[in-house]
């Protein structure tokens, strides 16, 4: 059996693919954090969410990465950007960009890591080796199935679902009346 | 070449996580500490993700679309915040921002 | 003051008395939108912007600088700055025989070069006490309304392409065209014409000539039509002209605005019929005044008028005598020691010559008094609390040309 | 070694999937190709279109009546000085015009030119089109941020500002037309864009007449919707010239500008297709059910050649019309060149046609088929160009308050009503 000729009927997950995917989403992510200048952070930040929905779409979730496109790269970073440039940031590209107890934080944070590394190395025998095939035609169709019920029954998550359209209502007039200077 | 395994998202997820509270704990500029919790959301998502489809079913990637939800939410209303803090105090850095009345 | 001039100011109307359904007592400066607004609100402002628009602009028609303050899109307030076409045409005419400074004026409207001369060769016959003949005089204003609705339609097209219709820009040049053919025939040039010399015309018409103007007429009314057609109703261009740029009857007055402009809100002021000039008084044609003083109804006006040049054009080529084309004047012109005040209404408002003279053959002082410059005084009033697009739409309908702004 | 590559190249072809990656990339690289030729076309024409529009002849000059003036233009902006603003970010400033092209032609992968004239087919295809069309805006974001003056920024602002707002329009009416394909008897609806068009086979109508007038309406916010997503005329606020000069390009100059240009193009045809497929029933010529029968089907096949002779017809017209001097001796030549060229595809078409009368599954059918699709496909989304120029030539620009009230006030409860009334009836009818 030839592994190209597989290709074509084979999902096209080959490791290169989430190597790639992967470092762009982790170096992008340092350059999130590192940068002076928030329009270039920004701009990180918009690759590590392309790279993490490629990433989706190999774990066979077509419609999280669209929405993960959509909301994120689309709406939210549009909105990132929007609100850099309403706030001049020429003053702050020249300040001081870490505060005084990063040297604390970057500690803490390293624990995590070291905590998370030595959690997955001592449970990696509890995670099951081979991955279950999802059905990647119909994904859209069972999760609106878990979003809106299928079949004249409710769906397991309708409630949660109405409850996180209030929260965006919310959020909404939240947002608005924070920013107008008059009402 | 090793096929991938859940444990190599959760190493990409656990990498994302931590670069997000690095940027959380470290920087002063408040648009960048809301990008930094954007991309802990993200990890988040990840594992979540990975693991439904560890377990072949889509709870987790419901999940991660109610998360996303709540990302667009926190974007809106913390960036509200920061527009009406940067109109009357002129500053955008997170230390500065240590008076809960003035 | 000369006799004459004293005369003319009892004459003068107040043009306080025009004001359609305005109390005289209300027609007092209103200050109130005239300075600069602080914002009420305790913030400070995170984005307020100085915009320069300006001197290279496309839509500041000329090398007019604009300086607007604005928070976000709205303008707070503007500041023009003027003179990057300063040619010191008054110190020039100083310099210069009155015969010898004729050509000059031509070069301040140079939209409307003929209007321009002939307040110039008004101003001085007024000044030298003699009169054009009559022929000369139907000449003069077939001349001067064909050059009326020439600078009209070329405000039309630049007006129109500023709010961004690009069409009516090459409809309306098409037609410009035809009026400036006419020019080329009667007297060589199609821009800065030179069509009059003081006492009269230098040129008989040309062959023919009656019947061009007419065909012009027959031809352009429709067109004038079509330009309604694609404008007049179109929604997009209700609601970029509609309310903006409203400038009060009693601001208009008090800023010393004339023309479509002070027309538009609904003063029924037009020197033509308020003192009527060459032989306007013989013509019958009608002043179409607006009522809000926004855009559309300048541009409403701006549309009649060019209707009602037709009218006039069309009874002055109908009726036009026969008979000399000059009067008599002087081989050496050396008014007597005087000062003088003319203002003919040109297309953009009121155009007047003020020149003194000292006896000798060169004006001892000229001063112009450009409708552009005066009218442009009234932007600030006008955009104030609008946004950037509105300044763009009103500096295109004060119809200012920059030439004559700055001189 | 050949038996390897014959069997690679001729791994079986799903509809929409083109097989194999070295299809894919084949596919990748003609609609790169070919939505660059259009683009340059569309430059053309719409030159030519706005100078008749205009009582202008146009470009005249580079070729017989301007024809090679698409590639005078290219080679202009190549070689001007490409000019960075010392105070712009320099990197930012680089790679603005490289987003906006990369969004703009990363949608072309979902486009269904026909049942199997396509990239992918992707189970998620709408929503990754709109995902990736929006992402068009950060490039004009970013572009306009890091020219570092005033025109460009409040251009930049303009236009996110604008683009948001018209998104959330356009996404409700596309979501009543994915609505309508879920009234089948399965009673599930589809992402795909295949899936749309063939939803709208089986339904045997245009989404656009369906449930008239509901479909009509959503369709008309969508291609209202849709110019004001491309920045183009009545809304090209973000580039308004009499305005801010240029808008979020003003510093830009070369080939960096002509990427913008390529962008804004790639993008009104991307969102012409979108509406094309979603409510013109895609690649589907016109009555494919009420004329069907292999006697409609070939007259309807003879159609791209008859577009071709007919264009051929008007370029020897022109050829003739041509002033008898001298001076125009080399152009009439390069048109006559030019109308054989012409007529030669046409003439292949015609015996393409011919050929392939048959619906027998032979290579000449299956040609044939190909591209009355592809002709269909694009036919419809020529109207759609012609509608933007049109557009362009008659109506002044919009205010940016009136914009944003047109999109929120008018548009957005318009589509939401149809979308709801849509699903009321669409479970009506069930």
């Amino acid at each position: 059996m030839n592994p190209v000729l597989n290709v074509g009927a084979a999902p096209v997950a080959t490791p290169w693919f989430f190597y790639g995917l992967a470092a762009a989403a982790v170096i992008s992510g340092l350059l999130v954090i590192t940068r002076r200048n928030a329009v270039h952070s920004a701009l990180a930040l918009i690759i590590t969410l392309l790279s993490v929905a490629g990433l989706y779409l190999m774990l066979y979730a077509p419609f999280v990465a669209g929405v993960q496109i959509i909301v994120y790269a689309g709406g939210i970073m549009v909105l990132f950007l929007f609100v850099i440039m309403l706030v001049s940031i020429e003053r702050s590209v020249k300040e001081r960009q870490f505060n005084r107890i990063w040297p604390v934080g970057l500690f803490a944070s390293c624990a995590l890591l070291a905590l998370f590394l030595s959690a997955f190395s001592k449970g990696k025998a509890l995670l099951p080796e081979r991955m279950v095939q999802l059905a990647e035609g119909t994904n859209t169709e069972d999760i609106a199935g878990f979003l809106y019920g299928r079949a004249g029954r409710m769906g397991e998550y309708t409630f949660a679902f109405e409850i996180a359209s209030l929260l965006l209502l919310v959020a909404i007039l939240g947002a608005v009346i924070m920013t107008k200077k008059k009402i | 070449m090793v096929p991938i395994t859940t444990l190599h998202y959760l190493v990409v997820a656990a990498a994302l996580f931590v670069l997000g509270t690095i940027g959380v704990l470290t920087r002063r500029n408040v648009v960048i500490v809301l990008m930094s919790i954007e991309l802990i959301l993200n990890a988040v998502n990840l594992n979540l993700v990975a693991f439904s489809r560890m377990w072949g079913n889509l709870h987790g990637q419901v999940f991660a679309i109610f998360i996303v939800v709540d990302a667009a939410a926190e974007a809106a209303v913390g960036l509200g915040i920061l527009i009406a803090f940067f109109r009357n105090r002129e500053t955008i850095n997170v230390d500065e921002i240590d008076l809960l009345k003035w | 003051m000369s006799e004459r001039t004293k005369e003319q100011a009892n004459v003068l109307p107040d043009p306080a008395s025009y004001v359609q359904g305005t109390k005289l007592d209300k027609l007092t400066h209103s200050t109130s939108n005239l300075e600069f607004e602080t914002p009420d609100h305790p913030y400070l402002d995170s984005n307020e912007l100085i915009i320069n628009m300006g001197p290279q602009h496309p839509a500041t028609h000329g090398v007019l600088r604009v300086i607007l303050k604005l928070d976000g899109e709205k303008v707070l307030g503007t500041e023009c700055v003027i003179g990057y076409l300063h040619r010191g045409v008054e110190k020039i005419a100083e310099n210069r025989t009155y015969t010898m400074f004729n050509p000059y004026v031509d070069r301040m409207d140079y939209v409307a070069a003929v209007s321009n001369g002939l307040g110039y060769c008004q101003a001085v016959e007024k000044l030298l006490n003699i009169e054009a003949p009559p022929r000369a005089n139907y000449i003069r204003v077939i001349l001067t309304e064909l050059n009326r609705i020439a600078s009209h339609q070329l405000w039309l097209g630049t007006h129109a392409l500023d709010i961004g219709a690009m069409t009516p820009l090459f409809y309306t040049f098409r037609d410009r065209e035809e009026i400036l053919k006419i020019f080329e025939k009667y007297c060589g040039a199609r821009l800065t014409t030179h069509a009059f010399r003081i006492g009269g015309c230098q040129y008989e018409t040309y062959a023919g000539f009656e019947k061009e103007v007419k065909n012009f007429l027959t031809f352009v009314a429709p067109k004038i039509d079509e330009y309604e057609t694609l404008l007049t109703t179109n929604r997009i261009w209700l609601e970029r002209t509609k309310n903006v740029g409203v400038i009060s009857a009693a601001d208009a007055i008090a800023l010393g605005v004339t023309g479509p402009v002070l027309r538009a809100s609904g003063v029924k002021w037009d020197i033509r019929k308020a003192l009527p000039y060459a032989n306007y008084a013989d013509f019958d044609f009608e002043i179409p005044t607006g009522q809000n003083g926004d855009t559309y109804d300048r541009y409403l006006v701006r549309m009649v008028e060019m209707r009602q040049s037709l009218r006039i054009i069309e009874q002055a080529v109908n009726g036009i005598p026969e008979g000399p084309i000059m009067a008599k004047v002087p081989k050496v012109i050396k008014p007597a020691v005087g000062e003088i005040y003319h203002s003919i209404e040109a297309p953009k408002g009121e155009l007047g010559y003020f020149i003194v003279s000292d006896g000798s053959t060169q004006p001892y002082r000229l001063r112009v008094r450009p409708p552009s410059f005066v009218n442009l005084q009234a932007l600030d009033v006008m955009v104030r609390g609008m946004l950037v697009a509105d300044v763009v739409a009103v500096i295109g309908t004060l119809d200012i040309v920059l030439g004559e702004v700055d001189r | 070694m050949l038996n390897y590559i014959m069997s690679y190249l001729g791994s079986p072809l799903t509809p929409g999937q083109a097989g194999n990656q070295f299809w894919a990339l084949i596919y990748v690289l003609i609609i790169f190709a070919g939505v660059s030729v259009v683009v340059m076309a569309m430059n053309w024409l719409e030159r030519k279109a706005l100078a008749h529009f205009q009582i202008r002849l146009g470009p005249m000059r580079v070729g017989p009546h301007g024809l090679l003036q698409p590639i005078a233009d290219a080679l202009k902006l190549m070689l001007k000085e490409d000019i960075i603003p010392a105070e712009a970010d320099q990197f930012v400033f680089w790679v603005a015009p490289l987003i906006g092209l990369l969004a703009a032609f990363t949608v072309y992968t979902v486009i269904p030119f026909g049942p199997s004239q396509a990239v992918s087919d992707m189970n998620i295809g709408i929503l990754f089109m709109l995902g990736v069309s929006s992402l068009g805006v950060l490039g004009i974001v970013t572009a306009g941020w890091a020219s570092n003056s005033h025109y460009p920024l409040i251009g930049a602002l303009r236009s996110s500002a604008q683009m948001v707002s018209y998104e959330v329009a356009m996404g409700l009416a596309v979501v009543s037309a994915i609505l309508m394909t879920s009234l089948n008897t399965a009673g599930t609806g589809t992402l795909s864009m295949i899936g749309i068009v063939q939803a709208q086979q089986q339904q045997g109508v245009w989404f656009l007449f369906k449930f008239f007038p509901l479909g009509a309406i959503a369709f008309v916010i969508f291609a209202i919707a849709m110019v004001a997503e491309t920045n183009r005329a009545p809304f090209d606020l973000a580039e308004a010239e009499s305005e801010l000069t240029a808008g979020f390009h003003t510093e830009y100059s070369g080939l960096r500008w002509s990427l913008f240009m390529l962008a804004e193009y790639a993008a009104m045809l991307a969102v012409s297709a979108i509406a094309v497929t979603l409510w013109l029933g895609g690649w589907m010529r016109p009555f494919p059910n009420l004329l069907s029968g292999p006697a409609w089907e070939f007259i309807f096949s003879l159609f791209p050649g008859l577009t071709f002779a007919a264009l051929a017809g008007f370029t020897f017209l022109g050829t003739i019309r041509m002033p008898s001097h001298s001076f125009f001796k080399i152009q009439r030549i390069g048109l006559g060149v030019f109308g054989l060229l012409l007529a030669f595809i046409a003439l292949v078409l015609f015996i393409i046609a011919i050929a392939g009368r048959n619906a027998d599954g032979s290579l000449a059918a299956r040609t044939r088929e190909g591209i009355d699709y592809v002709y269909w496909f694009m036919f419809k989304v020529a109207i759609f160009m012609y509608l933007f120029i049109w557009y362009r030539a008659t109506w002044p620009r919009y205010r940016f308050d009136q914009l944003m009230r047109v999109g929120w006030k008018v548009m957005l409860p318009i589509s939401l009503g149809v979308l709801i009334l849509t699903a009321i009836v669409g479970v009506l009818v069930k």
